[in-house]
């Protein structure tokens, strides 16, 4: 890879593909994971949960289960505080405390199957699954609402008697199970449509989808009489589940120390806090150490996952394909509790086009499902996936190339965004092109086989970050970093420090460092983590190399403009540099007592300039007719990173959500029976792609530079997932003649499609 | 005088006025304005608000200077990029 | 009743164990002789991160009860790596970055020398088929499969 | 919660008919282990038969093939002859889950699990195949078709256990074939399964043949119909069409989370012709 300079520093590092360094310890099986870490002492605990949808929880007699020996603690809702209502971020959502102690352990009512309604800590397994069976719940079974739509209309089964509709002026006399309407509007929509010679219309549905990742929440904890507390998790945020977990049990949380295990996926599903309390409470009770981990079945039960949604998009286009208006209308299951990822659907809807006409209305549902969590660009791809499906359409009745139609109106530097700014330089535009120069492009098809194009756009953010370098008394290097490292984080973090350091990458060894080593981090979350963390090694190197410059004035008694700091090394300049020799990091190591003490810098920063990221997806499919069955033959990503800090990583990103994207549009799907109750509550059932279901992913990693970033990084770890649906719907309309607005594409509603079109003959 | 654009339903708190002309030389000033102006807004200014300066968005930043010809947006916060805890 | 009195073999060391009837061999290596290497993803045969050989057959070990394996021979990613020497395929894994999270590579890995073990020179349809019990969710299956025929190619060369 | 390993017929027979609470055979364990997780069963005793050596053989007999229950479908494909005589059954048998569940997965399990969509059934019923017994009163041969009653209920007595299949003498030109439809390419379960075991003569007419479907009614069906409507002919267009509306009249299925009434019986009769040609191509090659 060719040597680039960026702020004047040469890089030989980041932009190869090194060997991560926690690599080593994930190919032998010594990589320690949530459920791999054990105390002495420890409990077992386990979780009972609620087997109807909707009930009001009359009474829970425990005394039965504490009897059993070999039990040491049961907890159930009167052991946590309620909560005032109080919004706090959780993960990439809002989320309101009072619904958090709700979620977490049910109060009034159980308001999903799998709602926790009690816990216990034995001292085996067996025992706290036997204890489990010992508790005594009466409920009063009340009537459930699965589907949001339904949950919208007058008389059905209430969740929340207190639930007044916000954003709806005046603001409604009566509760309902709408939490939330969001508009944006932009220039007169009347007026727009007015220009228009073509006008879409469109109604979509999508399926909830579960994270999916392998590795089910795992926790353990222990607390000790004067209220200190202990956490290792699985998480991709220990200083949220250290906030969430002070603020659920009343302790300090300056007491409470949470760790976070190596991560075995999250992609959003790893944001919030749902065992973590519970083992607290338990060890607290216990005075034991608590161990903690769900079953698969629990995880789809009671985490996760991203809403299902209703979406109706209406877009109008002058006849030479100029989109000149466009509205939508959002409806996102939040699962029990207000917050669904609407608000970001609505603002991501239109994001990728110039339209001067704009009206987005979004609402935020309550039915008896799991409360939903953050998926990978919560909330854009499926307002995304309805809008990609219309511009196809309307490429099609216009006769325009859809690549073209989608250049046409692509969103450019100093385009409005529908939601208000106008962006700074953007890829958009690049990733179409790459696709378009693929040889994928034009290669031929055969009957029964399509080919679909999208493209997708996410904001990515950057929030409070904190990372240290310490340089050891040999010269090598310690990063610290706060945000849980799920796909190469501390590969890229590490490349970083060595190039802004001038020291060998092997000589950089980065750790994720627990709540009491480090200011406070926001989360691995918002594809932030690379380039916030990347942000804050340039930060506290340049605290270094200030440092190391003041150490050498000193030593060679000269100006500060007598040295400079380059390649590893303090250099002194003119004159001085004949009576003085160039330090290197590991020089000033050696003498680091002698000149000051340890040397090492803290980079606290709230990293702002975030530049937003756009991809571009190709996918080839081919149907059978007679059994409705889609198979992917071939996949292209194309994206703009900025920078790839490790493309192989990068690219790792890339293809990773796109056969997420692929599960999401062919097969993946919660499925609900007439008792409110999850049918498909494992990986047997719930369908995700398996390596033989899909092809290799091609990658173009685009790089448009963002200027708010020493090195140009924008996030890319979650647009990757936008584009897929639409592009495989669209593929999906090439190959059989049909528009298919409902997703999963499964092989029951597609061989149905292409019967009612007579279609289905091989 | 920048230019003050709200986005979605914060529109809700001023009556329906979504544009302003506000002499305001950082997000602070512009906040203290918009809340001198409309008080029921104050509350949501404090958490869940991001604020796009000239396109470059910035998530709950106070010390951001905003300059005489400026256009801000006053938009809802992405994907909880909030810091408070 | 009395627990099963186990003697087995792990990766060539001779171990004894006691065990309930219904504790998996996956229990029993993860929380019985603290070799955490084999992952828990669903305990039910779906995921593949639990993937042991035994007597040489890939097996889940999630699948297999503890007291079934007396006097048998058990390997696990703790025994893949010879000393210091990681084997070509977790060598190969690292360069091609064919691990994000990582929480499924134990069992890939394992399931991957298995495949390499019976077919040298395996197509990628091959390679994805006999993977397609390792559920991944981070790499979309790309740079794992890549890795595996780059070593399955390295390893013919010798 | 006791575990046995007999290393005999009789011997497991006499655990199992003396038990007092629940008691369940363990061959593979790819099912029990999971029922017993999900706390779907929870037995007193546990009888593991692999210690039996005639439920771990593969034996010729009187021109056929005895496959012992507790055989895994990583066996079966690993035997040098059984996948030329009988592609389908060893086909069949290696659909069962992914290459770690083959290495433990038993035809015996499998059928005695009880599920109408087990992918080795239809075929072993279609291969005309016979499932020796051996209970408290001795042993006996009950054809396939007749072992399983409906979900989770076997026509097996208390005591008895399925010691081994036999496949029957091929005469020249035979062949056979399964196909069953999986929403993915691997993992699910069988949302239609469907056997086809043919004989044809010199000229390439079909002269015997039995067809079996799989996860269509409450149990795997042996549809003697659909054999009718191929017999004596080359399974030319008529013959085909014969062969599918025999295979929807005999479809029974229900809805569920794995496929609808209509896309059960639809995909059906596709997949019976399609097994049905290949096991034609097969004969004809044989």
């Amino acid at each position: 890879m060719a040597e680039t300079t960026t702020n004047g520093h040469a890089q030989s590092v980041v932009g190869t593909r090194t060997v991560r360094p926690d690599g080593v310890d994930k190919v032998t099986g010594r990589a320690r994971f949530g459920a791999d870490f054990n105390l002495p002492g420890q409990l077992i605990g386990r979780v009972l949960r609620s087997p109807h949808p909707h009930a009001r929880i009359v009474s829970i007699d425990t005394s039965k289960a504490e009897a059993l020996p070999g039990v040491k603690a049961v907890i159930t809702r009167a052991d946590f505080a309620d909560q005032p209502s109080e919004f706090i971020p959780a993960g990439e959502m809002m989320m309101n405390y009072k619904d958090v102690v709700r979620n977490v352990m049910a109060r009034e009512k159980a308001l999903y199957e799998g709602h926790a309604v009690a816990a216990v800590a034995a001292t085996s397994a067996a025992v706290a699954r036997r204890a489990c069976k010992l508790i005594d719940v009466q409920y009063e079974v009340l009537p459930h609402v699965i589907d949001a739509v339904e949950a919208m209309q007058p008389g059905a089964p209430l969740l929340h008697d207190d639930l007044f509709t916000v954003g709806v002026e005046p603001r409604p006399d009566k509760p309902s199970n709408v939490a939330k309407k969001i508009e944006i509007k932009q220039g007169d929509i009347e007026a727009g449509f007015q220009k228009a010679d073509l006008v879409i219309e469109r109604e979509f549905k999508t399926a909830p989808v579960h994270q999916g990742y392998i590795e089910p929440h795992a926790a353990l904890a222990t607390v000790s009489e004067d209220g200190t507390a202990e956490v290792w998790c699985s998480t991709q945020g220990h200083f949220i589940v250290r906030a969430h977990c002070a603020r659920l049990l009343g302790l300090d949380i300056g007491k409470v120390r949470v760790t976070a295990s190596e991560i075995g996926g999250g992609f959003g599903g790893k944001t919030v806090v749902y065992l973590e309390p519970l083992a607290l409470a338990l060890s607290k009770k216990a005075k034991r150490p608590v161990k903690m981990v769900m079953s698969r079945e629990e995880v789809f039960k009671a985490s996760g996952p991203t809403s299902g949604a209703t979406v109706r998009v209406k877009m109008g286009a002058t006849k030479d394909g100029k989109f000149v208006a466009a509205t939508a209308e959002l409806k996102y299951q939040a699962g029990a509790f207000q917050g669904s990822p609407v608000q970001p659907g609505v603002m991501c809807a239109f994001a990728p086009y110039d339209i001067e006409h704009v009206y987005v209305v979004g609402y935020d549902v309550v039915s008896n499902r799991p409360k939903v969590a953050a998926y990978r660009a919560p909330g854009a791809p499926i307002s995304e996936y309805a809008v990609e499906s219309v511009v196809d359409e309307i490429a099609k009745k216009l006769d325009i190339d859809p690549i073209d139609l989608r250049m046409q109106n692509a969103a450019r530097e100093g385009t409005k965004a529908a939601y208000g700014p106008k962006f700074g330089p953007i890829g958009l535009e690049e990733t179409l092109n790459a696709v378009k120069k693929t040889e994928h492009w034009n290669a031929p098809l055969r009957k029964w086989q399509g080919r679909g194009v999208a493209s997708g756009f996410w904001f990515n953010i950057g929030g409070e970050t904190c990372v240290s370098l310490t340089v050891n008394e040999d010269g090598t290097v310690s990063l610290v970093a706060g945000t849980p490292d799920i796909g190469g984080l501390r590969a890229s973090l590490a490349a970083v420090a060595a190039d802004e350091l001038g020291v060998p990458f092997d000589k950089v060894r980065p750790i994720i460092g627990d709540t009491g080593s480090l200011g406070f981090n926001f989360l691995t979350g918002g594809s932030r983590s690379a380039f916030s963390g990347s942000m804050a090694i340039v930060e506290a190197a340049k605290q270094i190399k200030a440092d190391l410059c003041a150490r050498a004035c000193k030593m060679w008694e000269a100006k500060p403009e007598q040295v400079e700091f380059s390649d590893g090394a303090v250099r002194p300049l003119g004159a001085l540099a004949e009576k003085a020799k160039p330090m290197t990091i590991a020089d000033f190591a050696r003498v680091a007592g002698k000149t000051g003490g340890p040397i090492g810098g803290v980079g606290r920063i709230n990293a702002q300039g975030a530049g937003p990221s756009f991809g571009t997806h190709l996918v080839d499919l081919e149907v059978d007719p007679e059994t409705g069955r889609a198979t992917i033959l071939r996949y292209t990503v194309a994206q703009d990173a900025g920078r790839a800090l490790h493309p192989a990583y990068v690219e790792g990103q890339y293809q990773g959500g796109a056969v997420q994207g692929i599960g999401w549009a062919l097969n993946e799907e919660y499925i609900y029976g007439a008792d409110g109750k999850l049918q498909n509550a494992g990986f047997l059932d719930y369908r995700m792609p398996v390596a033989s279901d899909v092809p290799m992913i091609d990658t173009v990693l685009v790089e448009v530079a963002n200027p708010k970033h020493p090195y140009g990084v924008r996030g890319v770890g979650e647009t990757p997932i936008v584009p897929p649906l639409g592009a495989i719907a669209n593929a999906m309309e090439n190959a059989t003649g049909i528009r298919f607005t409902e997703l999963p594409m499964s092989p029951p509603k597609v061989l149905k499609a292409l019967k009612e079109k007579g279609l289905n003959k091989a | 005088m920048a230019r003050v654009v709200l986005v979605g339903n914060l529109a809700q708190l001023t009556g329906g006025v979504t544009e302003f002309e506000l002499s305001v030389t950082s997000v602070k000033q512009l906040f203290e304005q918009l809340t001198e102006l409309y008080p029921a807004i104050g509350r949501h200014l404090d958490d869940g608000i991001a604020v796009a300066i000239d396109g470059q968005i910035y998530q709950d930043s106070l010390l951001e200077p905003i300059r005489p010809d400026s256009e801000v947006f006053l938009l809802p916060q992405i994907a909880g990029g909030s810091t408070s805890r | 009743m009395a627990k099963h009195h186990i003697q087995a073999q792990v990766n060539g060391d001779e171990v004894e164990f006691l065990c309930e009837t219904e504790e998996t061999l996956l229990d029993v290596l993860r929380d019985t002789l603290n070799m955490t290497g084999s992952k828990e993803g669903c305990s039910s045969g779906d995921c593949g991160a639990c993937s042991v050989m035994l007597d040489g057959r890939l097996v889940c070990s999630c699948l297999v009860l503890g007291c079934e394996v007396g006097g048998r021979r058990i390997e696990t990613i703790e025994g893949m790596a010879q000393g210091e020497k990681l084997h070509p395929l977790q060598q190969r894994f690292l360069e091609h970055a064919a691990l994000q999270c990582g929480i499924c590579t134990p069992g890939v890995l394992v399931a991957s020398k298995a495949l390499l073990e019976r077919n040298s020179n395996p197509t990628e349809t091959e390679v994805r088929y006999w993977l397609a019990g390792n559920l991944c969710r981070c790499t979309g299956y790309d740079k794992i499969v890549t890795a595996v025929m780059d070593t399955a190619a390295a390893m013919r060369k010798g | 919660m006791r575990y046995e390993a007999p290393g005999t017929v009789e011997g497991a027979v006499a655990l199992l008919a003396g038990a007092t609470g629940e008691a369940r055979v363990l061959a593979g364990g790819t099912d029990l282990l999971v029922q017993m997780r999900a706390d779907i069963v929870d037995p007193g005793l546990i009888v593991d038969i692999k210690k039996i050596p005639e439920t771990r053989a593969i034996t010729e007999e009187k021109g056929g093939w005895r496959i012992g229950a507790a055989v895994t479908g990583a066996e079966l494909k690993e035997h040098p002859k059984l996948k030329k005589v009988w592609p389908g059954v060893v086909e069949a048998a290696n659909l069962i889950g992914s290459t770690q569940v083959q290495g433990r997965a038993t035809m015996g399990g499998n059928l005695c699990n009880g599920s109408p969509a087990a992918d080795s059934v239809p075929a072993l019923i279609a291969a005309g195949a016979l499932a020796t017994l051996a209970g408290p009163k001795g042993r006996r041969d009950l054809p396939v078709e007749d072992v399983m009653l409906g979900p989770r209920r076997l026509a097996l007595e208390k005591g008895e256990i399925v010691v081994s299949f036999l496949l029957p003498p091929r005469p020249p030109r035979s062949s056979d074939a399964y196909l069953r439809f999986i929403p993915r390419t691997e993992m699910d379960i069988a949302v239609v399964g469907a056997g086809v075991n043919l004989t044809v003569d010199g000229s390439g007419i079909v002269t015997a043949a039995r067809v079996s479907l799989g996860a269509v009614a409450p149990r795997v069906l042996l549809v003697p119909e659909a054999a009718q409507a191929i017999i004596g002919s080359r399974l030319d267009k008529p013959a085909q069409e014969r062969l599918e509306a025999a295979a929807r009249a005999a479809c029974r299925p229900i809805d569920d989370k794995r496929g609808t009434t209509e896309f059960r019986i639809d995909v059906a009769a596709v997949l019976t012709r399609r097994a049905a040609l290949i096991a034609l191509d097969r004969a004809r090659t044989s």
